[in-house]
């Protein structure tokens, strides 16, 4: 369906989450504890449809990090980006999106190199990028490494 | 050591080994290391290990201008080089609004549409060395190299050319430009029949891929695949077609999809992709466009605060570039959504079961690209 | 009938020079390490030429040009190879079975030229001649197994393991058919001894005489002997793009070298025995009709050399081997092994009952 | 008196006297090991990022290095003699790299092929993964400049690699001076 469908569909089953509009995509602000369920509704109802997870990605808004799903029905070809916040800095954890859609597995991976956020059931959790020694999380913007990089 | 008659059957129990399909692998193309374990000759288990070529593209992109990061994006997927970066310029173009002129936009498709080519007969000529056959590296690289002339005569470098920028191209295309592309495009028509020759037609090839590699469709949606994998196993996701950008609407070519799902359907669809490519561009060389082939941009970019995305199809995948900017002169976060990298799962869902020359021969389909993974 | 050059009056010649000189047992030792060594040279030779080949081959294959700056032509670049390869430093990983890892290549090298002993070269000319050269052959060449397992097994490398666990299972199985292609040969000529062998081929070759029969034999033998040298599109023991190099990853300097050298001494003694039993060895080409016209066309055919015959064809079925290698893709190992056991020992089967009627009935020319 | 005449394809002299007939060759221990060395040196099939596809096309039919004898590129460390390093080395790939260069048999020379592995190249600022050059790993004979270098650069850098082989000492191993990490 259109993208107005889409916003007032949303509008009526999520009314308690904002809406937000940004340069291409509608936002859906959801909080941390009911992300999962959120984005299993918006998969298994025949109406929205979303089964194509195309990218998870992380973003430091340097105190509160970000989580954001870009996520398309390969259906209706309509999308949506579905966004929490994590206040907590130290050890952050979420739940895993991984039973929805398995290509999370390897973007909470590397979320979780790249950010330090822990996936709670995810299969296996682990650096994928960086050696398993590595001290800090380098895309936050609070990562110091002064020999490397030059402010 | 006791005769074998008494010995009871767990003592005889065969027991599986762990390979490394190591970083350095001919196999691997690039340092992606397989943790395999194996029960004699089949799979039972995979587990990629990545980061062995992990630059920190993300990192560096923060600290550079939005016109400076993009000559990194074409050292992530060093076969779709111009694709990449017609990807940035386009999320640059639509956050700041620039206009892009015609004829800037014929070029860019064309060298998109070329490069493509390159890609598709380089992964052929490695997708059948694989398997075993050394010969058609040499005609894949054969036909490549007179593309890789025509890219050099052009843009001034063979692999990494930087020549797509926010605003047009960076310099306007040699007069005989025309003419060139379509003698390069006529010798790379004849030259499919030795395509079909060496390796479509070969009894041995077609029984090294057909039937071996299986990738359901829904597995193929929910592993996030894209590009000639996803199109194998009947999903229709090519962005030129479901987002056009730069004229694709305006061209008329099919989007080849096969329900096949199997290593033979992934072959046939790059081969006719191949096609589609060169019909593409005979359509965009008839009305070339005339006049400026670039608009003047002042030096220092300052794109309005928000997020944007934007996707392209290069020849593995959709490329999504996704850039939070607050107002400054350098992007706050720069994400790029690579196809190799979701595709990379769809082996992991193949290759349980598989025998390792099976697992060799669809890592080749799946066609990889190290540095796209790992960024 | 034959009115070559006899070797045998060069060869009694040598006799009564030593015989005149030492005493008979050593005229013996001296005659066998002579023979040795001239058929160990002349192997060496045909091993240099088939390197060269087989990069100029493939160069051809492939639009380029093979190796051209190494001496006039590249000539010299084999030589280059093998000097480099003798001073290279050639260590033994530690965590390796040393005693048959440095055993593994004698035995490999050791077999293929004990197959050497009984090919006869030219008229008269034939280190062993026995009457049970061709049984002596095949049995020879199935060790080769043993050294290849002790090679993969030895270096502790779970990659070798697999190539030498592959090629194990790939030579026994191909021994099967290469044994019954040669036996239809037998059964045709009805010798077992190669100089008798060859001797049959007086009146024309037996892939021309024995029609249907010797030409399913002569394709089965070139393919199953194409599998028993491990060559493409069989070679998944040293398969590159899987297993890395297969049983000899762990081998460098001239280790690897002899490997390198057993696999050309393997190609060329298998295409020597191939035109041994169907394309008559030396035998120049002898029509079997009697008119005058035809013996005057075998007596023409008697002016070429009988060496320049057996390398010829010899030359040719490794032209045809390399020929395969730049071709085709490889097999599967379970491709492999259905080819040989639902395929080719079949066909082998059948036509060494075809080749016994005609024998019996006498069909064959 | 002798009369000397250099060979244009092998290192040493014919050496004839004035009647032209007693016509030999002589050349030294080094001349000759160092001959072989250089004209069959074996590549490692190593490559990590985009210049592994500029040597891929230096292998093809167009720059075909094959003219030289280099053709046979083997995967496993034991049998290459010269491992050209074609591509950005990461923190995570230098124990490897030195691993493959400790397996590799002795006369053994490295080429860095491209400016990532000569000196960390574009990602020289502001990358906390990539190790800035391959000496500060392995002892480089050859560097290669260029992102990625064309393919008649790498020639021209292996035809120098031939160049030095033939001028070094051929039984004593020379390491350049800055000794590996």
């Amino acid at each position: 369906m259109s993208k107005d469908e889409l916003k007032n569909y949303l509008g009526q089953h999520f009314s308690e989450f904002s809406l937000t509009e940004s340069f291409d995509f509608t936002e859906l602000h959801v909080p941390k504890e009911n992300i999962l369920d959120v984005l299993k509704q918006l998969k298994e109802s025949p109406a929205t449809a979303f089964d194509f997870l195309f990218c998870e990605t992380a973003v430091d808004r340097n105190p509160a990090l970000e989580l954001v799903y870009h996520i398309t029905s390969t259906q209706y070809r309509h999308d949506l980006v579905v966004k929490t916040v994590l206040e907590d800095r130290e050890n952050p954890v979420i739940e895993s999106v991984y039973p929805l859609w398995t290509a999370a597995e390897l973007y909470e991976d590397e979320i979780y190199d790249m950010f330090g956020i822990r996936f709670s059931n995810h299969p296996k959790l682990r650096r994928i990028m960086l050696t398993d020694e590595w001290v800090g999380y380098p895309l936050r913007k609070d990562y110091q490494d002064d020999k490397m990089i030059v402010k | 050591m006791e005769n074998i008659e008494n010995l009871n059957n767990e003592q005889l129990m065969t027991e599986e080994f762990v390979i490394n399909i190591g970083p350095q692998h001919p196999a691997t193309h690039g340092v992606l290391r397989v943790e395999v374990t194996l029960d004699g000759e089949t799979v039972k288990d995979i587990l990629p290990h990545l980061g062995y070529i992990h630059r920190g593209i993300e990192k560096m992109s923060e600290h550079m201008g939005y016109k400076q990061s993009i000559y990194l994006t074409s050292r992530m997927d060093y076969l779709s080089a111009h694709i990449n970066n017609h990807a940035c310029s386009l999320l640059i173009e639509k956050a700041c609004g620039i206009e892009v002129p015609e004829r800037a936009k014929a070029i860019r498709l064309i060298m998109d549409e070329l490069q493509r080519l390159t890609s598709h007969q380089l992964w052929w000529g490695s997708c059948a060395m694989d398997i075993g056959a050394v010969t058609p590296f040499f005609v894949g690289f054969r036909d490549r190299e007179r593309i890789l002339d025509l890219f050099e005569a052009n843009t001034g470098n063979r692999l990494t050319m930087n020549y797509i920028v926010p605003g047009g191209v960076m310099r306007d295309v040699l007069p005989n430009f025309v003419s060139d592309v379509r003698d390069v495009i006529d010798e790379v028509k004849s030259n499919f029949k030795d395509y079909t020759k060496l390796i479509t037609g070969n009894f041995i090839f077609r029984h090294r891929t057909q039937g071996v590699g299986y990738l359901t469709k829904e597995s193929a949606i929910s592993l996030g695949c894209t590009g000639p994998v996803a199109r194998a196993s009947g999903v229709q996701c090519d962005i030129r077609k479901l987002y056009p950008y730069d004229g694709y609407d305006k061209l008329d070519f099919k989007e080849i999809t096969d329900p096949g799902c199997d290593s033979w359907a992934r072959y046939f669809v790059r081969m006719e992709e191949m096609k589609q490519s060169i019909h593409i561009i005979e359509q965009l060389l008839e009305n070339f466009p005339e006049g400026e082939s670039r608009t003047k941009l002042k030096g220092v970019l300052r794109v309005p605060a928000g997020e944007y995305y934007q996707r392209v199809e290069t020849a593995r995948g959709e490329l999504g570039v996704f850039m939070v900017s607050d107002g400054s002169t350098k992007p706050y976060r720069l994400k790029y959504r690579t196809p190799c990298f979701s595709n990379l799962g769809a082996v992991t869902a193949i290759g349980k079961g598989l025998k390792i020359a099976d697992l060799m021969a669809t890592m080749a389909t799946i066609d990889l690209i190290v540095p796209d993974i790992d960024r | 009938m034959i009115s070559m050059i006899q070797y045998s009056d060069i060869t009694s010649l040598i006799h009564q020079t030593l015989s005149a000189s030492l005493s008979p047992v050593a005229t013996q030792i001296t005659e066998i390490i002579l023979s040795a060594l001239l058929a160990f040279i002349v192997m060496i030779v045909c091993v240099i030429i088939m390197v060269y080949m087989e990069r100029k081959v493939a160069g051809f294959m492939q639009m380029r040009l093979g190796p051209n700056r190494v001496g006039p032509f590249g000539t010299f670049q084999v030589f280059a190879d093998v000097l480099k390869l003798l001073l290279k430093e050639s260590f033994t990983p530690n965590s390796a079975d040393k005693f048959m890892f440095n055993l593994a290549p004698c035995i490999v090298l050791m077999v293929t030229l004990m197959a050497l002993a009984p090919i006869s070269w030219g008229p008269g000319l034939v280190m062993w001649d026995s009457n049970i050269g061709i049984l002596f052959i095949t049995a020879i060449t199935s060790l080769s197994v043993i050294g290849i397992l002790m090679a993969g097994w030895s270096s502790n490398n779970k990659y070798s393991l697999l190539g030498a666990m592959r090629s194990g299972a790939q030579i026994v199985s191909y021994e099967l058919s290469a044994g019954l292609a040669i036996v239809t040969a037998v059964i045709l000529s009805g010798t077992i001894s190669s100089v008798g062998m060859v001797e049959s081929q007086a009146d024309g070759w037996w892939i021309l005489k024995g029609h249907i029969p010797a030409m399913i034999a002569f394709l089965t033998y070139v393919i199953s002997s194409t599998a028993e040298c491990n060559r493409a599109p069989f070679d998944l023991a040293e398969a590159e793009s899987e297993l890395t190099a297969g049983y000899h990853t762990e081998y460098s300097g001239m280790k690897f070298g002899i490997f390198y050298l057993n696999e050309y001494i393997n190609m060329g003694v298998v295409s020597i025995v191939a035109s041994t039993l169907f394309l008559g060895g030396w035998m120049p080409l002898h029509l079997p009709f009697n008119n005058e016209y035809i013996q005057l066309f075998n007596h023409l055919m008697d002016f070429i050399p009988s060496w320049i015959w057996l390398f010829g064809k010899m030359f040719m079925i490794i032209f045809f081997m390399m020929w395969f290698r730049w071709t085709l893709p490889r097999l599967r190992i379970d491709q492999l092994l259905k080819l040989e056991w639902k395929y080719l020992l079949p066909i082998n089967i059948c036509n060494l009952i075809l080749a016994t009627a005609i024998s019996i009935f006498g069909w064959h020319l | 008196m002798d009369v000397k005449e250099n060979v244009p394809e092998f290192p040493g002299e014919i050496y004839k006297d004035e009647t032209g007939k007693t016509n030999f060759l002589v050349s030294s221990v080094d001349a000759v090991a160092n001959w072989a060395r250089s004209n069959s040196l074996w590549p490692l099939s190593f490559g990590t990022s985009c210049c592994a596809i500029e040597l891929m096309s230096t292998v093809s039919a167009k720059y075909d290095w094959s003219r030289f004898g280099f053709e046979v590129m083997r995967a496993s460390p034991r049998q290459c003699d010269l491992i050209i390093v074609a591509g950005t080395i990461t923190h995570k790939m230098a124990p490897v790299l030195k691993r493959l260069y400790d397996q590799m048999p002795e006369p053994r020379y490295v080429i860095a092929m491209g400016s990532c592995a000569v000196s960390g190249g574009p990602f020289f600022y502001n990358s906390y993964a990539v190790v800035r050059g391959v000496d500060n790993i392995l002892p480089v004979d050859v560097y290669i400049p260029g992102c990625p270098p064309r393919p008649e650069a790498l020639i021209q850098g292996m035809m120098t690699l031939q160049e030095k082989i033939r001028k070094s000492k051929a039984y004593v191993i020379q390491k350049p001076h800055k000794e590996a990490i």
